[in-house]
């Protein structure tokens, strides 16, 4: 096979950090190649020089064996070069044709410089049905639900027929048929000759799409084998550095009293009539597909949205939850799934975006503590190795599973003893997820309730002490987690009959 | 079910109702006003006072669509005022020494565009925030008018020139002819044209239209550059009504220009806004003076109740948004 | 919304005539005096009139916009103190095509037909206050001038005013001259500056009393009030009780009341088929400590 | 590997020096306009200057610092000029009546907190565009003082009141000392409060603050009080420092204060700002204004001169933080 690209001695420095180190990689014709690595590993800072996105410090990049220099992201664009970029760059105020056609919208009239609407929207949606994708052309990507606008961003990459597509994350909002029919996409360029740099921190589907892996850890390349040599053992001790045991390391917890009750939930954002309760040192978990009202349920319990129906109780006492700000009172926090807009202040940095929610009580008659501050915010790093210079450090720099933990540290340090988490893994790498998972356990011992929605089935399966799985706003079923089973799960999601016991 | 499907069916019925009702709120409220001052004033309602109202607006929509463009793209242009002035004093100057009207039309024309290139130059390249690069140019274009005049208004008495504002065809005023051009032209571009589209998508995501490989900082600069280009159109009017160019015209034109286009429906935080909501903002302002004007309310009163009526203006279209 | 305070005069079905009048600002206490002047008149000559300002004095065309809605009103005669000589041309002749008639108070007009022109000639009563601080000064010393809104006509036909009998006297020397917009406490804050760069000032002179009055709190404050002596221009209310309390030298009073006054009269002569003047000059007087007096209410 | 650490070194240390510049670019471009100007100018370098300069940027830097908190929460209040000309008069009315001074200037206060209310009202219940509501607001506002006035200059003798503009303390004029203390109650707010840095917090992210339980509406509803509490404060120091409570006074300065902010590093996108830095901001406008004047340039070049000098400081400030 032949060298489609190959990066030499790559090196990238930012102020204070040394992002890449020496770093080579290179990348044949018609490969899936997965770029595996920790969070904060610089697997997207790799592919941003690649992309233009980003100038290396050093190094050299070849295309077909002949040098050259990508100063920006046009000219990665004419070497045929696409990317699908981690965190979504898309115009929400524009329509889903526009978006997939930025940069390289055709016209219908050179002298007047009209576009042809109806070109792109044909294209689109030719486009939309290869990916079977069921909004229109037409509609405005910020009104689709992220995962939506994930597909709109591979729509986008894929248009123009590139030589080299780079994926970073992309199956991290998808639902498993999506990715199946994101994986048929990919197979299909493969046969085309054509090259993907994929970056998942979903173990599983790494041997079901790859080829080859290439493993980052701390800057520096540690290895690239064929996927046929390496098994999941393997992968996880290269990228970790140490071998992970247990990926799930549920407890038995001892159920103690209801802390969390929901009665006949509706909102206008289209859940209807939920009921359930959680206890103290329970995990519920909520599965279903994209679109299913999940969210929803989180946020309106959180009173991020208007309930138009329904109670709540915290501890057997009947609560009135207005806006977000009652419900941290009540001691409930919210892990957002799209932690770039809500999660976090992205100008703020580490230590404040960890305090955020406790830094009215942490001062003392309104004057903030920093000492106390640093005290908090430092625990917190430490206890989920949150990877950051410093605590000072702007939180929009951070890699993207390390921004994720800035966001459980906020919530850990508010002491909320409910957790509503909102696909809490989502972009994690393989052994912070099982800090998570440990925190999780943490959390429920000391007599924390919590609910867990999760897109992974192997999460739900095996962090869950009981599982609701919703279809269109509604609850179709409801496990103990010792009786679920993938397919009834499956079943339940797609709108089957009730089923499984209480 | 039956029930459920039948309630959906006459939410449908409602909603209909309420979305017509709030895709033409601007033309309700409009209305609205008309109606009230037409009970109010006894000469409100005639075809001379429209066409007043339509040509003392002209000049404000056409720094509307300026403001348009920019405010799209998360700019702001606060010198459209000030090269109004500039503009319309090099072009007065120049009939001044018997020049041809189309040559001192191109002048002010060029004198616009390269103050707003400036603009341009200065957001796009040299990075500095929108609102202070503008303001330093509207110290520097105001400066410059008073420079050249040495602080007198040029007359202008080119007959060709001043018809431009003051003449008719077919009992329709110059400017409001010249405002329907920059309207039709200005919304073609934004609608159906790549770059129009693209501005768009600049002031939705910077970032996502670079990476899409979008020339940003290009398409900004020609951004201002039409701005001012426009400014200078709006300098041909107005001298052309006035019959001469006073070098302090246009203060504080770029705040009703912005209020045009804001109360239209522009965000300031960028990607979005449209020429015809620019005219219905520049329309309720306009009809509004107008109105007080007629009733004879004292202009201390005036700006209370403008105020007043702006914050209105701008409620009433937020509850539509929220409704839509 | 029938705020009808600027309707002045009798009422509507009971009056002779119904005239406009269309001053530059309200925002100046100078033209509620214009305004006082135009009310007697309205008075006595049994007219309803309508009392109207643009928002800003230097938004010429804001005062066009006015006009036309005064013409859209079929009045009987318009008077119009314009924003600037220059702009209000097509104003006065969208009015002469109704065949509205049009009389010019304060500021002059550059074309257009017009019944007449009453008012001072700004020149010449800047002359007129320039001679009397020369007079003061004894023909010579350093002057500081505080400019008005500079483009505006007002403000150039002043400075020009000043600037030519200063001229004439070879020891009078300008040693500054800045804007300070018409405003107050830009005049103060300009004139600190002056203090500063000349401490060895005489006078100042300022192209409105609102900056008189700031300048002379700045001297005040900085304890000069024995040496820099100040005038003003207007007469204001306010000018005229620091004149007779010592703190202000002097001030032009152009009696915008008496002008309102005469444009309405003439006005009122024109529609009866009277003849008018083609030019009506109110004189201005300088007034000092010595005629305040008759000034002060 | 050795040389790699060692030109790492070198640069360590260079960008060290570099950093020292650039952290003190602030008081790097003051020092070249006071050496400049000190060159140019034989009267600018004295004590009597300097204090005039202080007194004089004194009502600016308050209404910047208004701005500033504002402006880190992503609003903008364009009405601090017209809400100081509304506090200053009906403090001055209040004391024509022979009020007590204390009394008035907490009717000054109170005023200015009122209409900044309103506004905060607007923008955070109303959700109307900050830019809208205090444009309206400026207009009502300045309407008011206009009406309660009769377009009138309110005279002020209470010796009191006045002490708190033409006063001094050891030497020091009160308008000087008033300034610094909202210097240092602002900037201990932003840097030391949790309301600060929840304002910050605000600015950078609406939704993620509101999702971390912060009460966004309110604390933008109190940010637009503080305000208008400021102007009110500024409304004080100017009609004191006057003797006198002109209608129209503050025209324009919101232009100023807001320059004054975005000088200082402001960003009209919100998150980002701080009171030393609009300090700067407002001391580079002031020392210009001065220098100009005691230079004696024509106004205007004047306009000119200060609309290029705007343009370059931001310049110079932006090369700090790209080099940051
Ligand atoms: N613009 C920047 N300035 C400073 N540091 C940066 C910048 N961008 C990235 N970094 C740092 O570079 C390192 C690598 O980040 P990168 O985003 O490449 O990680 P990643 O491997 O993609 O992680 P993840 O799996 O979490 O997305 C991190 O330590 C990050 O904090
Ligand atoms: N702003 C909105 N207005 C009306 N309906 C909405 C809105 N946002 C989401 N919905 C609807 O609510 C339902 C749930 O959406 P959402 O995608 O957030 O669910 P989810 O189960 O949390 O999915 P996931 O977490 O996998 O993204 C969908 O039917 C969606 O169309
Ligand atoms: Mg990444
Ligand atoms: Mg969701």
């Amino acid at each position: 096979m032949a060298k489609v690209l190959q990066m030499k001695n790559i090196s990238k420095f930012f102020p204070g950090v040394k992002a890449l180190d020496n770093v080579d990689f290179s990348l044949d014709s018609g490969e899936i190649h997965v770029l595996a690595g920790e969070n904060g590993a610089g697997k997207s800072t790799l592919i941003k020089i690649l992309s233009g996105a980003y100038q290396k410090s050093e190094g050299e990049i070849f295309l077909h064996g002949q040098k050259v220099e990508i100063n920006n992201p046009i000219k990665a664009k004419k070497l045929g070069i696409n990317v699908i970029y981690q965190e979504l760059e898309l115009a929400l105020n524009m329509t889903v044709m526009e978006n997939i056609f930025l940069g390289k919208l055709p016209l219908s009239n050179r002298a007047f410089g009209t576009v042809d609407f109806n070109k792109i929207y044909q294209e689109t949606k030719n486009i939309l049905n290869k990916l079977g994708l069921d909004f229109t052309p037409n509609a405005l990507v910020g009104d689709l639900r992220v995962a939506d606008q994930q597909m709109v961003e591979i729509a986008k990459a894929l248009l123009g027929n590139p030589e080299i597509l780079i994926m970073d994350e992309p199956t991290s909002s998808l639902c498993d048929s999506e990715i199946e029919r994101l994986f048929t996409v990919m197979n299909d360029l493969k046969k085309a000759d054509k090259s993907i740099i994929f970056i998942s921190h979903r173990m599983e589907e790494l041997w079901e799409v790859g080829d080859k892996i290439s493993i980052l850890r701390s800057g520096k390349m540690i290895t690239t084998e064929s996927l046929d040599e390496i098994d999941e053992n393997g992968v996880t001790t290269a990228m970790v550095g140490k071998e992970i045991k247990n990926k799930f390391p549920k407890q038995k917890l001892n159920i103690g009293d209801e802390v969390l009750k929901v009665e006949n939930l509706s909102s206008n954002k289209g859940i209807k009539n939920i009921s359930f309760k959680v206890n103290a040192g329970e995990i519920l978990g909520i599965s279903g597909l994209v679109g299913s009202g999940r969210t929803e349920i989180l946020r309106a319990i959180f009173g991020a949205d208007k309930i138009e129906e329904g109670e709540i109780y915290i501890k057997s006492k009947r609560v009135k939850i207005n806006s977000p700000n009652d419900a941290v009172k009540y001691g409930i926090g919210l892990i957002p799934e799209d932690r770039k807009q809500q999660g976090l202040v992205l100008d703020l940095n580490v230590k404040d975006n960890i305090t955020l929610s406790i830094l009215k009580k942490l001062a003392k008659s309104g004057v903030l503590n920093e000492k106390k501050m640093k005290e908090v915010s430092k625990e917190y790093i430490d206890k989920l190795s949150i990877k950051t210079p410093n605590m000072n450090f702007k939180s929009k720099l951070l890699s993207g599973g390390n921004q994720q933990k800035v966001v459980l540290a906020k919530w850990l340090c508010a002491k909320s003893n409910v957790f509503l988490f909102d696909e809490p893994t989502r972009g994690i790498d393989v052994g912070a997820k099982v800090e998570v998972y440990e925190l999780m356990i943490e959390l429920a011992k000391n007599g924390a309730a919590i609910i867990m929605v999760s897109s992974e089935m192997p999460e739900i399966l095996n962090m869950s002490d009981r599982i609701l799985v919703m279809h269109e706003g509604e609850i179709t079923g409801k496990f103990k987690a010792e009786d679920a089973k993938a397919e009834n799960i499956l079943n339940c999601a797609m709108g089957g009959e009730l089923s499984g016991n209480k | 079910m039956v029930t459920s499907n039948h309630s959906t069916n006459t939410n449908n019925h409602l909603s209909k109702l309420k979305n017509f009702t709030y895709k033409y709120i601007y033309l309700v409220i409009i209305l609205i006003f008309v109606v009230a001052l037409t009970i109010l004033s006894p000469h409100f309602f005639s075809y001379n006072n429209f066409i007043n109202i339509f040509r003392q607006v002209s000049v404000n929509f056409i720094l509307g669509v300026a403001l348009t463009y920019v405010i799209i793209t998360a700019g702001i242009d606060l010198s459209v005022g000030s090269i109004l002035a500039f503009a319309g004093v090099t072009a007065g100057l120049f009939l001044r020494t018997g020049g041809n009207f189309i040559v001192a039309i191109l002048i002010a024309l060029l004198i616009g565009s390269i103050c707003g290139l400036i603009n341009g130059v200065l957001v796009a390249k040299a990075k500095l925030a929108p609102f202070i690069a503008t303001l330093g140019m509207m110290s520097i274009a105001r400066g410059l008018a008073l420079v050249v005049t040495s602080g007198n208004s040029i007359t202008i008495d080119n007959a060709n020139y001043t018809f431009l504002g003051s003449g008719n065809i077919y009992s329709i005023p110059m400017p409001v002819i010249i405002a329907i051009i920059v309207l039709i032209i200005s919304s073609f571009i934004l609608r159906k044209t790549w770059f129009g589209r693209y501005l768009y998508a600049i002031g939705g995501s910077h970032e996502a239209s670079r990476l899409s490989g979008i020339k940003v900082d290009k398409l900004i600069i020609f951004t201002y550059t039409i701005s001012g280009f426009l400014s200078g159109v709006a300098a041909v009017v107005l001298t052309a009504r006035l019959w001469s160019a006073p070098p302090i015209a246009g203060q504080g034109y770029e705040l009703d220009a912005i209020a045009a286009a804001v109360i239209g429906g522009a965000s300031l935080m960028g990607g979005k806004g449209k020429i015809l909501g620019t005219l219905y903002g520049a329309m309720v302002i306009g009809i509004i003076r107008n109105g007080l004007n007629l009733l004879g309310v004292s202009s201390f009163l005036q700006q209370v109740v403008i105020g007043v009526i702006i914050i209105l203006a701008v409620f009433l279209d937020k509850m539509r948004n929220k409704n839509e | 919304v029938q705020a009808q305070d600027d309707v002045i005069g009798v009422d509507e079905e009971e009056a002779e005539y119904n005239i406009g009048f269309i001053v530059k600002t309200m925002a100046n206490p100078y033209f509620a005096r214009m305004k006082d002047g135009a009310e007697e008149a309205a008075f006595d000559f049994n007219i309803n009139l309508t009392w109207v300002s643009a928002q800003e004095h230097t938004d010429a065309e804001g005062q066009l916009n006015l006009v036309e809605d005064m013409i859209e009103r079929e009045m009987d005669a318009i008077v119009i103190n314009p924003v600037g000589p220059e702009a209000i041309v097509p104003a006065i002749n969208q009015a002469n095509e109704r065949g509205i008639p049009v009389v010019i108070v304060d500021t002059t007009a550059a074309g257009g037909e017009i019944v007449t022109f009453v008012g001072m000639d700004n020149v010449d009563a800047a002359s007129d206050i320039a001679e009397y601080v020369a007079q003061e000064l004894n023909g010579s010393g350093k002057i500081a001038i505080l400019e008005g809104v500079r483009g505006h006509s007002t403000a150039e036909e002043r400075l020009v005013g000043y600037n030519n009998v200063i001229d004439q006297y070879p020891d009078l020397e300008v040693v500054a001259s800045q804007a300070a917009n018409y405003d107050r406490s830009q005049g103060m804050s300009v004139t600190e500056n002056f203090l500063v760069s000349n401490p060895d000032l005489d006078l100042i002179i300022s192209s409105n009393d609102e900056m008189a009055l700031g300048a002379i709190r700045a001297i005040r404050a900085a304890g000069m009030q024995n040496q820099v002596k100040v005038v003003g221009f207007d007469a204001i209310n306010d000018a005229l009780v620091s004149v007779n309390n010592g703190e202000m030298l002097a001030t032009v009073e152009s009696v915008p009341d008496m002008q309102a006054y005469e444009s309405v009269k003439a006005a009122v002569d024109f529609l009866n088929g009277k003849e008018v003047a083609p030019e009506v000059i109110v004189p201005c007087i300088v007034v000092d400590k010595n005629n305040v007096d008759e000034f002060l209410d």
